[in-house]
Order: structure tokens, then sequence, then C-alpha cells
């Protein structure tokens, strides 16, 4: 059924008694055009955007836990486009046009909040860096600021701009970024996928790929085997374990990013804040709570959970950009796993194994990217050739040396 | 303009040690009896040593003939009349002599058996004890410190406030247990507010070890 | 987590800083090939499960460590030298 | 001062002789010290104490400790304001004031609270599924609106005025909770001398004992509690912890622990911090933390006055608050029961009971002897009430309904296990079939359960496990355990439960998740439109997602969802747990770490001299640098950098450099190592001299550059840049010990040892012959470029002299013992006197190696190859080193890689700033032309104009083309000429002279 004011209006006089379960509970078909190993943020979009863009729609999502269970319910929900190189900018900015008009594509709301992205630099140098970076998104279409001290602390007054270890110089400020409601992205991808007719399975896991001739014919699930005339992975911390089922490795490691939230709030912040002299970035939800996390612990895991060197690293940022936090109550914290790509940059390619699809490497920018990530993946499974957007993030990158690195940071994964 | 025009003779060269205008002597934190002791030391000799390939036993042979210590196998501290000698990694020593004299001389001897390298100034030195040094230490060292767990003559390179020391537990005093912590001099400042922080609740009586003419 | 350094005992996790994977070997010389290093840099099995990695104790010994830890579970069942295990496979 | 109206005439751990003033919502009050501020405002009779988030609903007490989801207040105000306090575990404190909060204008009349006029609509998830239309209402008019009504307290946002702390702490056996079965399992432990840390999150030890009337070993239990906190004071090994919180278990046995250290007082004593964050390593812990009580769903179940029936007796019998004047008790099960004895020894009035079981005998004998009408096999459908309790609907065992007034409903059905702590190892909870409850599922193997934390309810099991597991724990850490004694007899109790998840029928809202105003209704729909899975249930309603962490809510939420899909509650999902079990105040994690304190800061040996000399100083990494030394009468910094270039260029200058790295590196195999971590050679260098030398990354990208000199035949000294130095060591140890162990070479840092200062500029050598001993010779035949010697200075002083140049002049550093290093720069003053020597910083040094082409660390990012730095001449192509081979993969070899070259503005008074991009002249701003940008730039005096350092496509083969600098974000587009990179002195004339 269509949302709107009327329909919530015309249910609310019946007690809300006819809604209708958002999806579907299909079983398993024995065979489907397409398959998509995980009903995560980026699986989901895949299946909406392969339905709804390329009219192919005899599509399962597989999904080991409940849709959403992976890192697209976990996150810090923060949308953005402020990259630096020509491989990610037009793809990110694809993505925050896909964002712009989601709601009205997807028929819900997932709350798109352009309330503004500020990148905080504490030196000469970094403001240098992030000239570049801003210089660099002008370029690629993408709006970017570069503010000083004195237009920042009029925004920000609570922040310690007088007696920081590292002061406050100024930021860069992205407007249209800001922050979705992340359970809402992947629940309203997955009823506008499902209104198309496609299959959301939860609770099948996938435990083996079939093979024939080289080639991905179909995958063994807990729910039994299901051929595929193409079998795409979009499985993020676990992709190193599906493609192993494929017998390939991948420039990959799985890291564990914890993330943190307040207590609720009235509105203290409005956009997301991060700061540029340690590892630390903070929003505000609806809710009101604050939500907010630094860097990766900085080990292999798949534990989702952390530990507290770096929660302790994350609560002394926090105090040290904003000492007016310390009666703040956080209530709160979980870990994601991240599939931390050797570059920082993410992966949507084929693979030598005919017939199976890459979707991987997003390392804890994943949620920004799902729009985008779901309509060049469906593009790339749909044609067989990578979306103009995303023709960098190709897996052969590292053998040619054409690496999309950011921060500059080299090959170690925990370092990007 | 001749070479000898001037002469270094002209200017006093004055050592500017690591604890200058960083800490002062007195009482520092809450009033009434001190329930931590800092003294700061200065003054010493103090290099790394490491042996080469194979050859700890023999270096540890050379340094006992010349100062009459060993070289501890484990994280200890071995300490004579005149010099110390700190473990500070495998087959890595810290040699400290309470003054500089005839330490160079020393060096130059060891350098046989291991590469030398001189740090006198490189650490700035604290001794701690009192009844509460303890719990003073607790806050910041990520080490078990009770007395059965690190027993004198231990020593650990570790953190404290993002700051890398290295501390060992000396003899007891009648008044208990001593610690010393040494610590990279550029950062002796951010340790010093650390520890003052951390003992202020305690009441902390702050000396300078003058025996040796510095500090 | 705590890490027991062979040399210096038991230590949070704090003191330590993590490089990777330990297993893969750099292919040394004139005659390794790019494409043999290329694997080496870039490619892990990031295993789900036991992970032999390399971690080096900056703040105490400055050792670089083998560490065999289950990912899933961040439990650990052995730590040993990097250095000894090199000179031991030599030997 | 108002009586307490409320105030039992005796009674209670409360010191009647201390009372205390506080004030809430501007009106004071009076309690006494062993108060909470819930107990001491139910005193005074104040019941409605907060509204609901989404309703506005009139909200009260609900509990007495931790998991209150209501009682949430501004406790303190102005920049100590802390919003979302529980007033059921605020100690009451002389002078306290507390506000009401998430209400406009004041608490008894909410404007917000007309929500409950469109609240039909405001179900689970309504936001989803509207506000789409018009697109651009939903920022602009809807999601403001949102805003503004969401969150409940206000934050101070001002700068916290009190201090905090972290500390560490190891022992045998943490103990978590201090009721009985945590202090019989300290008791234990710590007679075999174990060392024992017990914490407990109240201000008083005993547990739920504190709100008790029962007896141990025969005799009243207070007597028991006393005993036993004075054997464990005795023990020297056993620290107890009150007012400290175990928030979180993390890996191999380290617990997180806040110790509210002053909130008890109006503020914390002169050298005390507000709280203390512990980091906790424990060899073994006993959970004993306790059991919350379990409210029921029905109608008008959050109005002030319905209570949870344990909460009522710890308000009885702990603070001598008896909550209402007319009781009724809505209970599943035997322990509700106690509350009515309670209440009526305490001289309350119990008008019904009413007991969800089937008629009893021996109940109804009880209700009789209390004076309580029974409603056997009933419930209560309903409660009414505006800002407080008036009366009840209930329905007896045959459908008949009655209404009854009260102001008190003490409502009991069973206990949910404190068991938080085991899920925070991703441990799942097991539900337990009998006890109709989760009980703790796999546990760490360090962590023991005791107690109603395992759900062993009964007082004599809690004394038994926390004896049996305390005993064990002191065993496993290797010490002797005591002698084992009976755990000492109690008074009976009976544990009969038959839970209630929900009452329907009743007229109005049901709440499941008070907090977040969830309904039984929200739940129904939630199952309705498929969000089943509990984790889809808990994010579609919100449910258990409130400050409260569903501790009274996620049990009843799945209980419904059973219902309705037909599935057991085990089926349905479990309520698992994360950190921190309750709200965690962000200073306390903090720590010392905020402010100047936030990182160390390393300060150079030259630091109190430059100070003296008045130097502007600018982090740089962990350092504090030296940025310029102004003078008086200078109109801006680029004024005095300006004349600190000049001075260099035309007489000398010095500049400390001890920041940079430096690294010992001996052994028999030095020059090998380094010629495998260099990409140039090291073996022929003589020993006596200096090599620029540069390293790359295994992947092919430069990592750090410097300068290393050879001091003997297997002696390496290597300078890192600032930046790098940390992890150019860790490189260097991993090349050794990982990479190639075999080589021998030893290295150690000596970065601290060394005082360095730069001295540049055509009077540098007469200026360093008033410092350096007379016997060292220094002409340029004695000492030429790129020479390293060992010297004396101040008669006899051991020093390096370096000759080697960043400034492109004439130039030494010199390096001596850090402890003189303030005289050194003295000494040169003195000596340079004559010649108008001049301090420069960091600035000055940039502007000069930018004049001369040298690349720092703008270039150095990361992203670039020796090639693009025009270094790649340099790489041998006879050793294999690191970075070799990546750095010759086809992307980084290709000649339209963006490469180092010069940039001047065309028009000279241009300024030019480094991040611009350069755009082909006549080419449109896009990606598609972007063809490099500006690293770095700065205003040569020495030329007069700006000039940049720059990577572009085509590099110096484009010399003498113009591009445009474009710098949109600075509203800049200069036009620039490509030129060579060595700006000032190409030849090198100066550098030999």
């Amino acid at each position: 059924m269509r949302y709107s004011i009327f329909s919530l209006l015309s249910q609310t006089l019946q007690g809300h008694k006819g809604w209708t379960p958002a999806w579907r509970d299909p079983a398993p078909k024995p065979e489907y055009d397409v398959i998509i190993i995980g009903g995560g943020g980026h699986g989901l979009a895949t299946a909406h955007y392969l339905a709804s863009r390329h009219g192919i729609s005899n599509v399962a999502v597989l999904e080991k836990g409940y849709l959403g269970s992976g890192n697209v319910g976990r996150n810090t929900t923060i949308i953005r486009s402020n990259y630096l190189l020509p491989g990610n900018t037009p793809f990110y900015e694809l993505s925050m046009k896909l964002w712009e008009g989601l709601e009205q594509d997807l028929n819900y709301n997932a709350m798109v909040s352009q309330r503004g992205v500020l990148n905080l630099y504490h030196s000469d140098a970094q403001r240098d860096a992030f000239a570049r970076r801003g210089n660099a998104m002008r370029l690629a279409g993408v709006d970017a600021e570069l503010l000083g001290t004195e237009q920042v602390r009029p925004m920000l007054p609570y922040l310690d701009f007088d007696n920081a270890r590292f002061p406050i110089q100024g930021g860069l400020l992205q407007r249209r970024g800001g922050s979705a409601r992340h359970d809402a992205v992947a629940w309203g991808f997955a009823r506008a996928a499902d209104s198309r007719g496609v299959d959301m399975i939860q609770n099948c896991e996938v435990t083996g790929i079939t093979m024939a001739g080289g080639r991905a014919i179909g995958v063994e699930t807990s729910r039994g085997p299901i051929r595929a005339k193409k079998i795409a992975m979009a499985v993020a911390g676990n992709s190193s374990r599906v493609a192993a089922m494929a017998g390939m490795r991948l420039p990959i490691e799985t890291h564990v990013l914890q993330a943190f939230v307040s207590e609720g709030l009235k509105p203290l912040i409005e956009g997301v804040v991060t700061f540029g002299a340690g590892h630390f970035y903070i929003s505000q939800s609806d809710k009101g709570g604050l939500v907010f996390g630094g860097d990766i612990d900085g080990y292999n895991s798949y534990a989702q959970r952390g530990n507290l060197p770096v929660i302790e690293d994350v609560m002394e940022s926090a105090m040290a950009l904003w000492p007016g936090l310390g009666r703040v109550r956080m209530l709160r914290h979980w870990g994601g796993v991240m599939d931390m790509s050797m570059d920082g940059s993410p992966i949507i390619d084929t693979t030598p194994v005919e017939g199976l699809y890459l979707n991987a490497g997003w390392c804890y920018g994943g949620f920004k990217a799902t729009p985008a990530s779901g309509f060049c993946f469906a593009h790339l499974i749909a044609t067989g050739q990578p979306h103009p957007v995303a023709t960098a993030y190709r897996l052969d990158r590292f053998a040619t040396g054409r690496v999309i690195d950011e921060k500059g940071a080299g090959a170690q994964p925990n370092l990007h | 303009m001749a070479e000898t025009a001037t002469t270094s003779t002209a200017v006093s060269w004055t050592q500017h040690g690591a604890w200058a205008d960083i800490a002062q002597a007195g009482q520092l934190g809450a009033a009434g009896p001190a329930g931590v002791t800092a003294i700061l030391q200065g003054g010493f000799g103090l290099a790394t040593l490491i042996a080469t390939p194979g050859g700890a036993p023999a270096l540890s042979g050379l340094v006992e003939s010349r100062t009459g210590i060993t070289l501890p196998a484990t994280p200890t501290i071995v300490s004579g009349a005149s010099h110390d000698a700190i473990w500070s990694g495998p087959e890595q020593w810290l040699l400290r002599a309470a003054t500089h004299d005839g330490f160079a001389e020393l060096l130059e001897a060891l350098s046989v058996q291991a590469a030398v390298s001189e740090q006198s100034d490189a650490r700035a030195a604290v001794r701690l004890s009192g009844p509460q040094i303890r719990d003073a230490l607790a806050k910041g060292v990520m080490l078990d410190l009770h007395p059965a767990a690190f027993a004198v003559g231990d020593t650990a390179l570790t953190s404290i406030a993002h700051i890398g020391v290295h501390l060992w537990r000396l003899t007891d005093e009648p008044d208990g247990s001593v610690f010393e912590i040494m610590v990279a001099r550029s950062m002796v400042g951010s340790f010093w507010s650390w520890f003052a922080a951390s003992a202020a609740e305690f009441g902390c009586q702050v000396s300078i070890d003058r025996s040796t003419g510095r500090g | 987590m705590r890490i027991t350094c062979p040399h210096c005992g038991a230590r949070d996790a704090q003191e330590f800083s993590y490089l990777g994977a330990a297993d893969p070997k750099r292919p040394e010389g004139m005659a390794a090939s790019e494409a043999a290093m290329a694997t080496y840099v870039y490619q892990r099995d990031n295993p789900a499960g036991v992970h032999r990695e390399l971690w080096y104790h900056g703040a105490g010994c400055h050792a670089w460590l083998v560490v065999s830890r289950d990912t899933r579970t961040h439990a650990i069942t052995a730590v040993e030298p990097a250095k000894a295990r090199k000179a031991g496979a030599t030997a | 001062m108002s009586a307490q109206p409320f105030r039992l005439a005796s009674g209670g751990l409360i010191d009647r002789g201390h009372q205390l003033d506080f004030s809430f919502d501007g009106k004071s009050y009076g309690g006494y010290a062993g108060d909470t501020l819930a107990s001491a405002l139910l005193a005074n009779g104040v019941r409605l104490v907060g509204r609901s988030f989404k309703y506005h609903r009139p909200r009260g007490f609900l509990s007495a400790g931790p998991e209150e989801p209501n009682a949430l207040v501004e406790l303190r105000s102005g920049a100590r304001r802390e919003p979302n306090t529980r007033a059921t575990v605020v100690e009451l404190f002389a002078g306290l004031d507390a506000a009401s909060q998430n209400r406009w204008p004041s608490l008894a009349f909410d404007l917000l609270s007309i929500n409950r006029l469109v609240s039909p609509a405001l179900v689970a998830g309504f936001y989803y599924k509207t506000f789409m239309w018009p697109a651009s209402f939903w920022e602009k008019l809807y999601e403001p609106l949102i805003r503004r009504a969401a969150g409940l307290g206000r934050a101070a946002g001002a700068e916290d005025p009190d201090q905090y702390e972290k500390a560490f702490a190891f022992c045998d056996l943490l103990v978590i909770g201090g009721g009985p079965a945590g202090l019989a399992a300290a008791l234990a432990a710590g007679r075999s001398g174990a060392r024992v840390i017990l914490c407990d999150e109240d201000f008083r030890l005993g547990g739920r004992l504190l709100a008790e009337k029962r007896e141990i070993g025969g005799k009243p239990a207070s007597e028991w509690l006393a005993a036993t906190l004075a054997e464990l004071e005795s023990l020297p090994e056993v620290r107890i912890v009150p007012r400290t919180t175990v928030f979180g278990l993390y890996d191999h046995g380290i617990y997180g622990a806040v110790e509210r250290v002053a909130d008890h007082l109006p503020e914390p004593p002169a050298h005390q911090p507000r709280q203390r964050g512990w980091r906790i390593h424990a060899k073994r812990a006993i959970l004993a933390a306790g059991a919350l009580e379990r409210p029921i769903v029905f109608a008008g179940n959050d109005r002030p006055g319905v209570m949870l029936a344990g909460a009522v007796r710890a308000y009885v019998n702990r603070h001598g608050v008896l909550p209402g004047r007319e009781s009724v008790l809505f209970t599943a099960g035997d322990d509700g029961w106690t509350t009515a004895r309670d209440i009526a020894a305490a001289g309350g009035k119990i008008a019904a009971i009413v007991d969800s079981r089937p008629a009893d005998p021996a109940r109804k004998a009880l209700a009789d002897k209390l004076g309580a009408r029974l409603f056997a096999g009933g419930a209560v459908m309903g409660a009414r009430g505006g800002r407080q309790l008036s009366g009840v609907t209930i329905r007896d065992a045959s459908g008949v309904v009655t209404e009854l007034s009260c102001d008190l409903l003490a409502v009991s059905n069973g206990w949910n296990p404190t068991l938080h702590l085991t899920s925070h190892q991703n441990g799942k909870p097991a539900w337990d079939e009998t006890l109709q409850c989760f009980v703790p599922g796999s546990l760490p193997a360090d962590l023991a359960v005791a107690g109603s934390a395992a759900g062993r309810f009964t007082l004599a099991q809690a004394l038994e496990d926390g004896a049996r597991l305390g005993r064990q724990a002191a065993t496993e850490a290797g010490l002797a355990a005591t002698a084992s004694e009976p755990a000492p007899t109690t008074d009976p109790e009976t544990t009969g439960l038959s839970p209630v998840w929900r009452v329907s029928g009743g007229k109005g809202k049901a709440f499941v998740d008070y907090q977040n105003d969830v309904t039984d209704k929200d739940v129904e729909l939630a199952a309705r439109e498929g969000f089943r899975p509990v984790e889809h249930l808990k994010r579609y309603t919100t449910l258990g997602m409130a400050t409260d962490q569903g501790k009274t809510s996620n049990l009843s939420g799945l209980a419904i969802m059973a219902e309705q899909t037909a599935k057991t509650i085990p089926q349905t999902g479990t309520t698992t747990f994360r950190p921190p079990y309750t709200p965690v105040a962000i200073g306390a994690l903090a720590g010392h770490h905020r402010g100047k304190e936030f990182r160390p800061v390393r300060l150079a040996p030259t630091h109190d001299w430059s100070k003296e000399q008045g130097a502007v100083f600018v982090e740089s990494g962990p350092w504090l640098r030296a940025q310029y030394y102004p003078r008086p009468g200078e109109a801006d910094w680029l004024t005095t950098v300006n004349r600190e270039v000049k001075a260099v260029r035309a007489s000398v200058g010095i500049c400390d450099v001890s920041t940079l790295g430096k690294i010992d590196i001996q052994g028999a195999d030095a020059a090998e190592f380094l010629e495998r971590v260099y990409i140039n050679g090291w073996k022929a260098l003589p020993v006596g001299k200096a090599r620029y030398g540069l390293m790359l990354r295994e992947d092919g990208f430069v990592m750090d550059d410097g300068t290393t000199s050879r001091l003997g035949d297997s002696h390496f000294l290597m300078t890192t840049t600032t930046a790098n130095a940390g992890k150019v060591m860790q490189h260097l140890e991993f090349c050794h010990q990982v990479l190639w162990p075999e080589l021998d070479v030893r290295m150690v840092s000596v970065s601290e040892q060394w005082a360095q200062v730069a001295i540049a500029g055509p009077k540098a050598r007469e200026t360093l012959r008033g410092v350096v001993d007379p016997e060292y010779v220094l002409s340029n035949e004695a000492l030429p470029y790129l020479a390293a010697r060992s010297v004396t200075v101040g008669g006899g002083i051991q020093a390096r002299l370096f000759r080697i140049s960043f400034s492109g002049e004439l130039a030494y550093e010199l390096a001596v013992p850090a402890d003189y290093g303030d005289a050194m720069m003295r000494a040169l003053m003195q000596a340079g006197a004559s010649f108008g020597i001049t301090p420069y910083g960091t600035e000055a040094l940039g502007v000069m190696r930018i004049e001369k082409g040298h690349v720092a660390g703008n270039e150095l990012n990361g992203q670039t190859t020796a090639r693009d730095l025009g270094l790649g001449r340099m790489m041998s192509s006879k050793k294999d080193f690191v970075g070799r081979l990546m750095a010759g993969r086809q992307a980084l070899v290709e000649q339209e890689r963006p490469a180092l070259v010069g940039f001047r503005p065309v028009e000279p008074g241009q300024r030019l700033r480094a991040g611009a991009h350069f755009i082909g002249t006549g080419q449109q701003a896009v990606m598609e032309n972007d063809e490099g940008y500006m690293t770095s730039v700065a205003y040569s005096p020495h030329l007069k104009h700006w000039m940049g350092l720059g990577l572009i496509k085509g590099g110096a083969a484009r010399i003498g083309e113009r591009v445009r600098a474009y710098d949109p974000v600075r509203n800049g587009d200069v036009v620039v000429e490509i030129c060579s990179p060595v700006f000032v002195d190409p030849e090198g004339a100066r550098l030999h002279g």
C-alpha cells in the first residue's frame, strides 16, 4: 500500500488495523535470474535498482539474519560526498543525488536530512589539504566551502576555541551533507524492491557457492540450494568469507568500528562535525541522541564489539573538541565489522569467477554510499559494464597500482 | 673575520636540565602530611647498550668487570654502588652511572662488545615514594604494581597518559615502596602535569636531588 | 584486550600497534616478481577464526610479535617474537 | 520548610538528625541524609516529576533504582546541569537543585501534552510513512519541529567545570554488586587472602537487604550486614568501592567502571575529581548484581502512583517513606505480598490485593489479616488519574469489574536477573521456563554469576552462591581455600510466580516502554507490518532504546510479540544488552585528557630560550615549535618571516631542528640494512659524510626522507622528518625483526639526547667559529658540504657538526647534549651578534626550503612516488629495497602522473595558495581538466613575489607554460607560470660557499 499522510489518517480512523506487512516473507524459489547475497543496505539497494531501473525482478536477496542486520543498522548515519580523488568524488556525488530523491523514489521517509557536514582543521597544512579536497569537490560539481574560525565559532559556540591542545582554525563544510535514518533506509529499499517482486529471504545463510565449469551457478544455503544466472556478493565485513567459498582471496581485512550514542537531549548541534586533531565525529539524531564515533579498533575482528582503549580515545577527543560534553552520558556503544580494503576505497567489479560479482571494501564509509553502491552494482550486474562513476573501483587496481588512497596511508587497512 | 675573533669562553655553557622550569620544590596539592614524595633526579650518566647477536653474556661480563654489576636477562634492574643496569628490551639495557665521572671512558670501553648510544640528556627521572604512591600511580600506570606482582627490582617499559615511560621499583625504604620513572625529556612537562594532577589529592612533597650539583 | 609480551609480560593491547597478517612472506631479492609482491602487499586470507598476526610493542620493548588470536572471540592462544620465528624458520 | 507528610514516624536507614534542604522546580523541600532525591520527593508528597517523550504524559516514580524510566530530572544548574538524571539514584545533598524536563511552560501545565489529542496517529513508525510531500518540507518544516520536540533534558553545552580522572586496578576477583551474594563472595575470597575489589553502584552497601525486612542466622539481616562489612574492612587485600558502577565487560577480563567520587556533594572538594573512570583487570569476576522487577502492561500503567512493588518496599523500609495513603497491590506472585505486609507493618492501608493466580486459602487468610480485599485470579485493567493516580479498575476472576480509589498501586510481576554484563561478550541469555525469565547463557570462562543475577532469587541462594563462588575464585587464583562453612540460615521465603505480561480490555494507552512511549498497540502494529524479529521490533517501535535501555520494557515487548505471532518468548528472540549497563558520563572516560592535556606536548630543549626570545609557537604533530620570532612594531607574521628569511640569506640565522627524528644505527650489517630500506646506495658512503636518503613504503610510495651520516664503519645516524620519526622507527624495527633478523643491525632512537640547531647564512661559518672549540678547523676544505664530524664546543663538550643545508645557504647543523641546548643558543647568539644573527622559526624554514625546491610534509603525503617528486633517479637498479617492485607498477610510472615543478604568479602581486588545483588555460573548471594541485606556497622576500611547489601532469616538460591555479573555496583563480622548483641559487653557489 502507498504511504502518505492520507493513508496514515485513514488508518488512524480504523485503529491502524489495515496496515499490511512492509514486505512478503516468501520461501526461496529453486532458481532466480540474480541472487544477491546480503540483505543489508547495499544488497537491498541493488535489488531495488535492478528491479526499478533494469526491469530485473526475478531476484532474491538472501540474508542470514534479519533484513538490515549488518552495518546499515549500526552506523552513525552520516551522508556526504566530500571526497578528494577523482575515482571517488563522482560516485559519492551520485549517491548524494540519489539520497536527495530517495523518499519519493521509495515512497518511504528515510529522514534524509542535509544539515551539513563540517570537517574541522587545526593547522595550516591541514587547511591546505582541506582546500585541495574542497577544490576537487567543486571541480566535480559538489558543494564545498572553506570556513575560518570566525565563521565556525558562531555555528558551534561550545567548541573549545580558546584552550585547545590543537586549536580549531576553521573547517571544510559541505552543506548538502547530513544524515539519514539508517534502519529506514534498509526498510525503504526492501519494501520498494518487494513491491516489484523481489524475494527478500531472511534467516537464509549462504554456506557455499556452487560451481560448474569454472562458473558460479548457484548457492548452498541453510534453506537449501538455489540456482541463479548471476550471483552478487554484498556482504561487507563477511566478504572474505563468502569469496573464499569461490576460492578467492580479497584485498580486504575485516575490522571492528565502534559507535556511540548519548542519552536524548534537546537540540545542541545542527549538522555533523568532525574533529581534525583526533578521531572523532558527532551529530545529533532527530530523537535527540548525540551519535558519535572515532577510529576503528585497529585489529582484524568479526566479533562486532570493541574495547576500552578506543572508547576512551573517542571520549578524550569528544572532550578535547567540546568540553561541555563532560556530563553528557554515553547511553550505548556497539561495534560493526567493516570490510577494510587495502587502499581505503571500495570495489564494485566482476571477479575472476564468471557469474560472480563483488561489491565490497566499503571500510567505514558504506552507509553514505548505499544508494550509489546499489545503483552501480545493479548497472554492472545488468549490463556487464561498470557504471561510469564507478570505473575506478576495479579489483585489479592493486596489481596495476591504480589505487584510490584518499589518506595516503598505504596498504594498511587500519590506517585508512 | 678571523676564525679566532670570538671564543666560546665568552659564554658560560650552563646546563639546562630536563626538569628546569617544569617542577619546583615544595608541596603540591592537598596540605598536611604528604601522601606522596617526589624527588627529581639529575646529573646521572645514561646510555643504551645493545649486545651483538649472541654477545649478551660477553657484554655482561665486560660490564661486570668495569662496574661490578651484571646485565639482567629479564625486565629487572641490577644496582651496584655507582651503576644500575636496567633492562630495556631483548638484549638491550640502559646503563646508568650516578655521575658523569668516567662515564665516557666506560662507554668507550663497552663499545667493543655493544652498540652504545649515549642518552644522558634524553630522559628525565623522578624517584617516587610515600604511603599513597601506588594510588597516585594507578591513575596512569596500566600495570599491576601490587608488591606481590611488581617486586623490588622489577622494571617495565610502558606508557602513562599517552607518554612512554620506563619505571622500576627500588629497594623499599622505611616508609614503604620506592619507584623510579624515566620519561623522554621532551614530554616531561606533560608527564608532570599528569603526575601533579594525580598526586594532588594526597598532597605531594617535591624536592630536587642536588647531590650531584645538577637538577 | 591483553597481550602477553614474551619479553615484558601481560600488557594492555593499547601498548601495541597492529600491522596485519603474519604469514605472508616478502618475496626477497632482485628475482622476485611484481605479481608476487602485489599478492604479498595486498591479498589477505582474513579468516574468521585463528589469525596469526603481527603486533609491535611500541610502548614497551619494541619487539615485533606474532600473535595467534581468534578473530571471532579475540581469544589469544600464542604469542612469540617475530625475530625468533624467522630465525627458527631459516635455521 | 514544609513537613514531610509521607515520611513514616520511624524506621529507615536515614539520619533524621541530619536534615538536608533541597529544591525541585524552584520549590524548597527537606529530606534526610540517606535519602535519594526520589525518596525525599516522595516523602514530601511530590509524585509528578516528568513528562513523557512523545505524548508528554505526566510521569512519576516507577522504581527505586537504576532501571527508572520515568523520573528523569535536570540535576544542578549552569555548566553543571546534568539532564536525564534518574532521581531514584541521586543521593540527596544539602542544596541539591533539580528541575523537571521536557515540559513547557511548566510541569503541571505542559502545552505539548496536546500531542495526546493527535496521539492516535503517532503510532510506531508513523514518520516513515509521511512527511514526504512536498520534498523540501521535510528539512524546512517537519524535521525542525520533530527535533525541537524530541530529546528530553537540556545539556549545559558550556565547559564542564569539574575534573575527571582515570585509574587502573588489578585483582584476583572482582565482585560486581554489594548485596548479600556479592558480600558473601567477597568475604569468602577475601578470607583466603585473595585480592578482591567489590564495586557497588549504591552509596550504601547491602543491596536488596537494605530494602527488605529479612533475617540471617536468626537475627535481623542488618546485623549480618554490619558484621560482614566490618570483617571485609579488616582484610587488607579487600577493597570496597561504593558509588561505583561496573558498566561493561571487555576482552580478557577487563571491566569498565565509573566511580562517582563527588556526585553526592554540591561540588567536588579541592583536588578531587567529580568522577573516576576505572579500567579493572580481574582474573575472575562474580556478577552479583541482583535483579530488576518487572512491571505489567495495562491501560494507564504509567500514572504517577503506579510503582513496582519492590520499589515500594525500598521506600518504606530503607527510606521510611510510604508513598501513598491508600494502596492497591497487583501481583502475579508471592513476592508482591511482601510489599503488602511491609506497607501494613508501616501502618499503611491496603485497600485491595489483586493476585492474578487462582484463589488460595492461605493467601485469603493473609489478605484478611492485612485488612485487604482480595481479588484472586483478578487483574488491574486500568489506572485512572491525571497528574497522579486516583483509582484503579479491577476485573475479578469471573469478569466482574470493580472501581476502587487509591493513590498507590504496587505492581509485582517477578524479577529479571541483572545479567547485562553477561551479554557484553556476545553471550546470549537463555530462557528459563520454570523461572519465566532470561538467565545468563554462555559465560566467559572467568565470569561467574551469583544469586538473583543468576535467577537464584532467594536470600539463602544468594548467600550460598556467593560463598561458594567466592571460595572457588580464590582457589582458582592459586590461594588456599578457607574451610567451607555452611551458608547462614535465613527466614523462609517463597517465590511462586505466574507472570502476567499484559492485561487487555482497559481504556487508554498501555505502556510497554514508558520512556519512549511505546504501547502494546505499537507492538501489535509492528507484528502486523512484519517487523517481527526482535531487532526489527526494537528499531521500528524504539522499544528499549531509551535511557533505561529497556530494563523494564524489553521482556514485556517480547512477550506481546510472542503472543501476536503465536510463538514462545524464546522463539521470538532474546533480550541482549550492550554496554554500558547504565549511561556513563563522557568526562569520566576522558579523564585528564582534555583542553591542553588532550595529548602530550613535546618541547625542544631550546624551548625556554625561544620563549624568552618572544617566539610564537605552532603545533607540529606532537611538538610545539617556534614558528617565528616577532619583534615590536612588526605589522604581521609575514613581515616577521620576511625579516628572518632576509637575515639568513644576507648574514646568518639559527633555527632549532631538534625535533627531527634521530636513529642511531650500528652493527656489522648497518650499511647493508640501509641499502634495503633506502632507495639509494649507502655502502660507498665514506665515514664522516652525510647523504640524503629517501625511503618508500612496500607499496612503492614515498614514506620519508632525511639525511643519514656515517659516523663509523658500522655506525650510522639516520635523521627522519619530525612527523614520521615514530613511524620510521617502527618500520625499521619491522624490517629488521620481521624481514631480515639475520642482519647484525642494532638501533635505538637518540632523538631526545641531542639539541640540534641549524646555523644558516653566509656568516654561518664565522658564527660557528665562535662556538666550536678552536682545535677544530671549519674551513670549506676541512669541512666540505655534507661533512659530518664529532667536535667539541664550549671547551670540551661533545658535539656533532654536520654541514647540511635545507635553506640552500652555507649551513651547518650543530648538535649538543640536550642539557646544553639552551646554552648553545645563547653562545651562538653571542657569537653571531656582530653579524646581526637572527633566530628564525618554521615559517622562514619553510620559505627557504620552497625557494630551494626541497620537498617536505606537504609533498610527502603518502600519495607521491619518488618520480613524482623528481627523485626517481635516486632509485638504485642494482639492489632490492623496500618498495622497489611496487614502485614499478604501471600506474606509478606513467608519464601523465603529476610531477613536481615550481609555480609563480604571472601578476607578481598575486598571492598563491596551497591546495589550488591546476586547470589548463582556457579550459573549463571541471574534474576532467584537473591537472594537479599546489602542494606548498610561500612569499619569497628574495624574489619579492609568491612562489609555489606543485604537482602537475607533464611536470618539468611544461616549464614556461601558463595554467590557472584554481581555488574556488577561497575565491582564488590565479594565472601561474610553471617554472623550475628551484627559485633561488639554482647553481648551488651559496651552498658550497
